[in-house]
């Protein structure tokens, strides 16, 4: 049956980018703005239903039912359940709901910034380009509210394809088709782990839906209850083996250490498309899987403790990183891998609230951020190299106070969104911290990440908009149109104040019942069974420890990030906010080039694929060729051979025919006279 | 006799066309062939048929009639459909259609013929899946060789000979191999058996205990054993499995684009379907003794096969190579010996039919103009080409398994049905094995688009290139149309699959 | 007293060997023939010894057809010897060779 | 249809017809002696045997041959059982007459501005007329004289062109090995008197049946073998095949057609004979002490093996046809080694429908070079490259019989091949059986050259446009015909031939 009220047309939400994105590609060159039209107003009906959504969700309705079967048969599967069904269908609770609202959201407002970015700077291919925008907003909004692993798992990969489309859009140069390809390949090589999970989940518990009495998650609980055994692992194990093989799909996706190196390569695509993909959404769609399907992940700690230390190391790893790029956009790269590492980290030590509340905000402030940036370039007449900027803080006053309230937030300064969102996360990673050492080290590494997160997020402002213009291009900028500015000024109010939905601290402190976020990831206002943050927290087998009471661990906490964060950004303010500023890499020393070559991630990941798998290749090809190849054609070679001497009896001489004749007669008469005995 | 009558409209078209003006020959055979296609068309909406054709189900559109009598067996004209055959010919008829018209542009000599011997394939084509008695479908399995020879031995490209002979002794030595066998297997059988009518074989295999006495001093179970590897082997070079796959580069890389079409779209795929019609059906036992060993072939085949497809740098030595790793795909599927595998390898093989055919379409356009087939000899073709090169891209992706798109429903299915196999030991391990199939496969697929269609314009060859004409595009878009609404709406074809496998894993006690 | 068939045998025996060895060693057309015709005639010998020893008249009739054959025989020879002299000079049997393997 | 109201020995009419076709060319020779009408001369020879087959198809229609039980007519024996008429007969005499009106069709053209038109035509229905009368031979004697008579018109057949130095070599060696052979020949059946006393087929068997001849097993078992040893020659059988290639590259090649097809076919039709007739498996084998089949189980494998392999590498388009059809007698001759005390009527069936096919198919493939020479485009596989662009209905033709020959279905071969093939497994012939498998294997490849050759490559030197000649076209386009309409016809065949099989059988 159909949804009632707005459900009902709760898949509109997704079909009407995909109208746009065949309107695109169909009638795109005829249409006025080269169909963006179309995708501002398909955007915009996705928005305006999903936050319809989001209001009825409020009014304590949740939807989940199936609308199309896909694929339906007969299996025994391990954990004894008798077929299965394969569907397509719509799980909207709080969790979607948030992420339908900031996927079309910050959608919408990139196909505006598109207007200015894309078309006032008479970009040929812009049908193409829409029309991937449109196919990428329906397959993201699609896997939002998908309600199985698989269905999950194809609009998966279909955002990949698009991910590969955009960012190859200037296929005319070399690097842009290689960064999508490397995109493609890392995260499809993360999706193969990621299919292998849903296949042996699906053939465990015949199930993969991610909610109801019969989901695979309930299932793996009254599989473990029984002390079932799937596969020969017990239970526990083999959920534990499923769940970190999903886990794969997660890491390509999100960028997780050491699936991260093709997103600062993805930044070849337009700044419009690494704003909406690889920022906000797509690069969020590893993370929004965890979360989706937490109840699982809670059933195993080792995947958690996994999922955190991996989040923990990224942090650290990918802010190190950032602090010595020059590329505007690859600054913001590395920070959005740092960042997802906090999500991950958040989630991995059961905060599913921080995690969510932090993916919320970040895909506000970092969409941002990238916006900015693409503002900024266009000021530059496409020049993204800090060290020709600088002064831009006068010339284009908007984008400098939105993307600095971007930084800011960014950066975790109170009372900048991200300060609440990081700070929730760290306040978890904590408390489980002092319970579990491996946890603390991840915390311990996230924590030193903030600042180098102040660090280099201010080094870039600073080069950026401070000092004195650094080239004659920063001298006269390119004005920039509406269309720019007011995506811009929506994202810096919610960068600024996104934050209030959940600010546990004050809340604990003040003891006011101010975390509305959590009261809604709780259900308070209305969930499907099992999806609440307490279902999972009960799940989740973490001890909490604290340093004297919770409140004074909170403060700790959370005053030492901030001051962490501060720190980073007086240093850079330091070193760099003067008018002639100079690199200071040399400060670095030997890790300098470590830094600035990524740790050599890159290296060995092409040395995987071009001097490993390439050669072995050409060996089996060279194998395949001779060996094989060559035993078929001896075989042929060698009857021919055969032919031509046994025909060389027959000589031409008579006489030799009549000798042989008589021989062969002979021959036969001794056969069979010995047979018959005739000689006796 | 619907059946009859799309096998002699496909022949008697084809004589018509061969003596056509080679002027008229390219439209006429597109005109007649669609009758076919047409007719087909009419049979998958009027499909009546339930079970599995030789194990006791409703035969659809069947007729039976005596032929000839030789010693006590009976030779008789056997013709029907089931869930498994019917989409196939569909396929089939579909794919000569379009192959006629992607021929187009390429063929400049000798239509007449050409589009004769497309049509006469396509006769025997149907012919081989429609065929009931075993004697019937040998004489179309064969007579699919001479044409597919001629077509590459005649238009084929330098290195023709050499590839034309090589398919046609290489695969006919292999028929050889599994007809001796299945002779033999029949005689084993002993009086039960009457005629060459393979339900009654399949029947007198599975629920009449097989072979019973001993022939030529071979006791029963071992001249069962026997006959059954014999078979595979004979099928394994049509498919073809690795090691038995060498003939089939040389042929894609000469063979014209059409006859590629076919050749990777239909031909290989009577190697899978006689596989599950003979082997799969009809040996249950042996099936599951050589589980092992059966699956390790299918898993070197789709490893080995997009390996090799990695190391080339001809367009159509890559498709070609990576239909070897698909094929693979199908084995495991079948080995699984569950409903979801041995359906969905049934349904790969429609999807990659498709799949496969639009790539080598595809590879045939951008040929067609720039005369090369080489990564290293063109780049950016997209600039000059976009729609072309937009399909071959889709295609690309089809053939990584993108989801909404067959192939993925294909790998999908055989993936989840083999990975919890009760029939194959190790089942998980062979199945994560094959699947890293798909990141080779995109790997090389990806690697050729960004050498040929992406990066800077530039081509080797100096031909004025210019967008490819419509009547080379239209059959791309069809496909890819067919490929998308398999991929989204699947069980159109699935459910009958399935109705028509379950027999055979019941009788086999898999599920 | 009657000479006993084996003795007829043995003679014949001898004969067709004669013949044979003749075919192998003689490279003259004409001295081919003469052997083929010992051949036959060894077993003339066998079917009237042999027909003496039955006691019926077949063998001794047939006998009478197998020289006509052989003569006929002989004279289609005789005239496949005259076209090879005219076109290779020569009745040596070892000469024509063109076609071979 | 009143067979019986005729004196007895017109059931022979076929053989008489033939003959009388030869005599009346004579006469017209004798009128005219340089005439060079070669429409009269042909179509007098055409029209005879094609009066011969007209017959014996109305006498297998009539039901002669046919046990009077399934409301047949019965065998008829003339001359007291020196010659029979049963389906065995008339199967064979049907054979020969088809290749002999393909052939005298074609020599219509190919005799073109010969000197001895009516010599050649008249020679040609002698040979015939001596391959009929062994079809119905049924007394060593009267065998033995059949094969004379096909024989000597043979020699001269392929020796005809006087100033060709092939046809003479040709000529020369079927001559020389024909005479040694029929001398070994004659030998066997003056040892097979010696030791049974008689020469009519029944008889013979009667004496080994009751044991009379046991004292005699070797020299019974060496007649026999000298027996085996003449129609191997006539069939061109390992060893005494040795003639074969030079007589087939030789001859003209509607000659050529004419000996492989209906000279074999006649052998093998005395062979089967005279071991079912005369010398029953198990009663003999308990005479000379071992089963006769053996022999032939090795003269099979050996003879085919041979045959395919020697053709494999062959340059000369006649000489690989000439191997190829060693080869095919080498099936045919399973026929004969399948045979046992139980039965072994379905394989010597099956060895007489491979010899019904091999008259269409190999007569056309020899008409094809027959047609090749007419032409004058030369004899290698080069010279016939791309044939097909100026003669496709030709190269079409040729195509059908080739891949026939080589077993392809859905033609005849393919299906003749297949009997033998299962017939054989029935026999428990696994080798001989698996020999066939791999040998057609094998020939596929030299087949599929010359259809590569005409098909696909592309002519070397440009060749001016090539003429039609109506009687060479007409005999290939039948035997190609022929080849593909056996498909339906086959169940028909097939009774007939295991029906004349299990007629002399028992």
């Amino acid at each position: 049956m159909a949804g009632t009220g707005a459900f009902g047309y709760a898949p509109a939400i997704a079909l009407f980018p995909l109208v746009a994105f065949v309107v695109a590609l169909t009638f795109g060159k005829y249409m006025p703005k080269r169909g963006a039209i179309a995708g501002i107003l398909a955007t915009a009906g996705s928005l305006l239903l999903s936050l319809w959504l989001l209001v009825t969700v409020a009014g304590g309705e949740v939807y989940h039912e199936t609308l199309y079967e896909w694929a339906a048969g007969d299996v025994l599967t391990e954990a004894g359940s008798n077929g299965i069904e394969f569907t397509f269908g719509l799980l909207i609770d709080p969790l979607s709901a948030l992420m339908l609202v900031i996927v079309s959201l910050v959608a919408f407002l990139v196909h505006v910034f598109s207007l200015g970015y894309m078309n006032a700077e008479g970009e040929t291919g812009l049908p193409r380009y829409y029309a991937g925008l449109g196919l990428f907003t329906f397959s993201m909004l699609a896997f939002v509210y998908a309600d199985n692993l698989l269905m999950a798992f194809m609009f998966f990969e279909l955002v990949g394809l698009c991910s590969y489309l955009l960012i190859g859009f200037w296929f005319r140069t070399r690097s842009a088709p290689s960064a999508a390809k490397k995109a493609f390949l890392v995260t499809r090589f993360g999706d193969y782990f990621f299919l292998l999970g849903v296949v042996a989940i699906a053939s465990t518990f015949g199930t993969v839906a991610f909610a109801g009495e019969n989901s695979f998650v309930v299932a793996a609980e009254t599989a473990i209850e029984n002390g079932q055994t799937l596969f020969g692992f017990d239970a526990r194990t083999w959920v534990t083996i499923t769940a970190l093989l999903v886990l794969g799909g997660v890491m390509g996706k999100s960028a997780q250490f050491p699936l991260h190196t093709w997103l600062p390569d993805a930044m070849e695509g337009p700044t419009t498309v690494s704003a909406l993909i690889h920022a906000a959404t797509m690069v969020a769609a590893g993370v929004y899987l965890v979360a989706r399907m937490f109840g699982y992940y809670a059933l195993s700690p080792t995947a958690l403790t996994v999922i955190a230390f991996v989040g923990g190391f990224t942090a650290l790893f990918a802010a190190t990183m950032g602090v010595v790029k020059d590329d505007i956009k690859q600054v913001l790269a590395y920070s959005t891998i740092s960042q997802y590492g906090y999500m991950m980290l958040g989630l991995g030590v059961g905060g599913y609230v921080a995690g969510v509340f932090h993916l919320m905000n970040h895909a506000f402030f970092k969409a941002l951020l990238f916006l900015g940036a693409g503002a900024v370039i266009v000021i530059m007449h496409h020049e993204q190299d800090m060290w020709k900027m600088g002064g831009l803080k006068d010339k284009a006053p908007i984008t400098y106070y939105t993307f600095l309230a971007g930084a800011l937030a960014l950066a975790g300064i109170i009372p900048f969104s991200g300060f609440w969102s990081k700070d929730e996360v760290l306040y978890d990673a904590l408390i489980v911290g002092l319970e579990q050492p491996v946890i603390l080290v991840a915390y311990a590494m996230a924590l030193i990440a903030v600042f180098f997160t102040g660090f280099y997020t201010f080094r870039m402002v600073f080069l950026t908009f401070h000092g004195e213009p650094r080239s004659e291009t920063a001298e006269d900028p390119h004005p920039v149109g509406w269309s720019i500015k007011a995506p811009l000024i929506v994202l810096g109010i919610l960068a600024v104040v996104a934050g209030l939905v959940n600010l546990a601290p004050l809340a604990k402190v003040l003891g006011v019942d101010i975390t509305f976020l959590e009261h809604w990831l709780d259900g308070e206002f209305g969930s499907v069974e099992g999806l609440t943050y307490h279902a999972y927290h009960e799940t989740v087998a973490f001890e909490e420890g604290a340093i004297g009471s919770e409140t004074v661990t909170m403060l700790l906490g959370a005053g030492l990030s901030l001051g962490l964060a501060l720190a980073g950004a007086l240093t850079a303010h330091t070193l760099y906010n003067v008018p002639e500023p100079v690199p200071h890499k040399e400060r670095l020393g030997g890790v300098r080039r470590t830094l600035e070559a990524n740790y050599y991630q890159d290296e060995y990941q092409v040395w995987i694929a071009e001097r490993v798998t390439l050669p072995v290749a050409r060996m089996a090809d060279r194998f395949d060729q001779s060996v094989i190849d060559g035993l078929v054609n001896s075989v042929s070679t060698a009857s021919l051979f055969g032919g031509s001497r046994l025909k060389r009896v027959q000589t031409g001489l008579v006489t030799n025919y009549a000798a042989l004749l008589v021989a062969g007669f002979i021959g036969l008469l001794l056969l069979l006279g010995t047979l018959g005995g005739w000689f006796l | 006799m619907m059946i009859e009558a799309l096998i002699a409209v496909a022949l008697l078209g084809a004589l018509v066309t061969f003596v056509a003006p080679n002027r008229i020959a390219g439209k006429l055979a597109f005109a007649i062939s669609l009758i076919p296609t047409a007719l087909a068309l009419w049979l998958f909406s009027a499909f009546d048929g339930s079970g599995n054709a030789l194990l006791g189900g409703e035969l659809a559109f069947s007729s039976n009639v005596e032929w000839i009598q030789f010693g006590d067996y009976t030779i008789s004209w056997f013709v029907g459909l089931d869930g498994i055959s019917l989409p196939l010919v569909v396929m089939t008829t579909i794919l000569v259609t379009l192959a006629i018209v992607s021929s187009w542009t390429p063929i400049d000599e000798r239509e007449s013929q050409f589009y004769g011997l497309l049509l006469f394939i396509e006769a025997n084509l149907i012919g081989v899946f429609a065929a009931l008695d075993f004697f019937v479908w040998f004489i179309f399995w064969e007579a699919v060789l001479i044409p597919m020879y001629l077509l590459i031995g005649i238009w084929g490209g330098p290195r023709r000979k050499y590839a034309a002979i090589k398919f046609f002794v290489y695969t006919n030595v292999a028929s050889l191999v599994m007809f001796g066998a299945f002779i033999a297997l029949v005689l084993g059988l002993g009086d039960g058996v009457t005629s060459f009518a393979l339900p009654e074989i399949a029947d007198a295999m599975v629920n009449g205990g097989g072979v019973q006495t001993a022939l030529f001093g071979v006791d029963p179970g071992t001249l069962t054993a026997i006959v059954f590897v014999a078979m595979f082997l004979g099928f394994a070079v049509k498919v073809p499995v690795v090691p038995f796959h060498t003939w089939l580069p040389d042929a894609h890389v000469e063979a014209p684009t059409p006859a590629s079409v076919l050749l990777a779209g239909v031909l290989l795929k009577m190697g899978t379907y006689a596989l599950l019609r003979f082997n799969f059906t009809m040996f249950p036992e042996q099936v599951e003794a050589y589980a092992v060993p059966i699956a390790a072939i299918a898993v070197i085949s789709v490893i080995y096969g997009a390996l090799l497809a990695l190391a080339q740098t001809d367009l159509k030595r890559i498709v070609a190579y990576s239909s070897v790793s698909s094929m693979g795909y199908v084995i495991l599927g079948l080995i699984a010996y569950t409903e979801f595998g041995v359906s969905g390898a049934t349904f790969q093989m429609v999807s990659h039919g498709l799949i496969s055919g639009l790539m080598f379409m595809a590879v045939g356009v951008i040929y067609n103009v720039t005369h090369t087939r080489m990564v290293t000899d063109m780049s950016g073709l997209a600039d000059r080409m976009p729609v072309a090169a937009g399909v071959l891209v889709a295609g690309a992706f089809g053939y990584m398994g993108l989801p909404l798109m067959s192939g993925f429903y294909g790998e999908f299915t055989i993936f989840f049905g083999a990975f919890g196999s009760e029939l194959l030991a190790y089942s998980q391990v062979f199945t994560a094995l094959a699947m890293f199939g798909i990141v080779i496969v995109a790997g090389y697929l990806l690697f050729a688009l960004q050498r040929t269609v992406f990066g800077p314009y530039h081509l080797e060859t100096d031909y004025e290139i210019g967008r490819a004409a419509l009547h080379d595009i239209a059959p791309m878009f069809v496909l890819l149309g067919l490929i998308i609404l398999l991929g989204v709406a699947p069980e159109l074809i699935f459910e009958m699959m399935k109705d028509a496998v379950t027999p055979i894993l019941e009788t086999g006690g898999g599920l | 007293m009657a000479v006993e068939v084996q003795y007829y045998v043995l003679l014949s025996m001898a004969l067709f060997s004669i013949g044979l060895f003749g075919i192998l060693t003689r490279r003259n057309a004409l001295l081919f023939l003469m052997s083929v015709e010992l051949m036959l005639n060894a077993a003339n010998i066998n079917l009237i010894a042999f027909a003496f020893y039955h006691g019926n008249l077949t063998g001794q009739v047939f006998a009478l057809f197998t020289m006509a054959l052989a003569a006929a025989e002989v004279a289609i020879g005789l005239g496949i010897l005259l076209v090879l002299y005219r076109n290779f000079r020569d009745v040596d049997v070892t000469v024509p060779t063109t076609m071979r393997w | 249809m009143a067979i019986f109201e005729l004196p007895g020995w017109t059931a022979l009419a076929p053989a008489v017809l033939l003959a009388a076709t030869a005599l009346a060319l004579f006469v017209i020779d004798s009128i005219s002696p340089t005439t060079t009408n070669r429409g009269l001369l042909a179509g007098t020879a055409t029209a005879g045997s094609l009066a011969a087959l007209g017959v014996a198809v109305w006498f297998v229609l009539a039901g002669v041959g046919t046990p009077t039980i399934d409301g047949g007519r019965g065998v008829i024996d003339v001359l007291n059982n020196q010659f029979v008429v049963d389906q065995l007969a008339l199967f064979f005499m049907i054979v020969i007459t088809v290749v002999t009106a393909l052939v005298t069709v074609a020599s219509y053209d190919y005799m073109e501005e010969h000197a001895y038109q009516a010599e050649y035509y008249s020679l040609v229905l002698l040979a015939a007329t001596g391959m009929a009368t062994m079809a119905a031979a049924n007394s060593l004697v009267t065998i033995f004289i059949a094969l004379e008579l096909s024989s000597l018109p043979s020699y001269a057949l392929v020796a005809i062109l006087k100033d060709n130095r092939g046809s003479v070599e040709g000529g020369l060696k079927y001559f020389l090995i024909g005479a040694l052979s029929s001398a070994i020949f004659l030998y066997g059946i003056s040892l097979v008197y010696g030791a049974t006393g008689h020469l009519q087929l029944e008889t013979i068997a009667d004496v080994i049946g009751n044991g009379d001849a046991n004292d005699y097993g070797g020299l019974l078992g060496l007649g026999i073998l000298m027996l085996i040893g003449g129609f191997a020659y006539k069939t061109a059988s390992v060893p005494f095949h040795f003639w074969a290639p030079e007589a087939y590259e030789g001859a003209p090649a509607p000659i050529s057609a004419f000996l492989s097809s209906a000279s074999k076919a006649a052998g093998f039709v005395i062979a089967f004979r005279v071991f079912t007739e005369a010398f029953p498996v198990a009663q003999t084998a308990s005479v000379i002490g071992v089963d006769w089949t053996v022999a032939f189980i090795v003269l099979a494998v050996v003879t085919m093996t041979l045959g395919n392999f020697a053709a494999a590498t062959q340059e000369n388009v006649k000489r690989m046809l000439a191997y190829s059809s060693i080869g095919h007698a080498g099936y045919a001759l399973i026929g004969l080694a399948g045979i046992s005390a139980d039965g072994g009527a379905l394989v010597m069936g099956a060895a007489m429908m491979h010899l019904l096919v091999y008259g269409f198919m190999n007569t056309g493939a020899f008409l094809f070079v027959a047609l090749a020479e007419y032409w004058g485009v030369g004899r290698t596989f080069e010279d016939y490259n791309g044939l097909a662009r100026q003669a496709p209905v030709a190269c079409f033709a040729l195509g059908i019989c080739l891949f026939s020959l080589a077993g392809i279905p859905p033609l005849g071969g393919f299906w003749s091949k297949y009997f033998l093939y299962t017939s054989a497994l029935d026999a428990g012939l696994l080798v001989v059986a698996v020999a066939l498998v791999v040998n057609s294997a094998l020939s596929l490849y030299y087949y599929s050259r010359l259809i590569k050759a005409v098909w696909i490559e592309d002519p070397i030197a440009e060749r001016d446009s090539l003429s039609q000649p109506i009687g060479l076209y007409a005999a290939l386009v039948v035997a190609a015909v022929m080849t593909v309409a056996l498909l339906p016809m086959f169940g028909p065949v097939a009774d007939m031939a295991v029906n004349a099989a299990t007629a002399v059988l028992t």
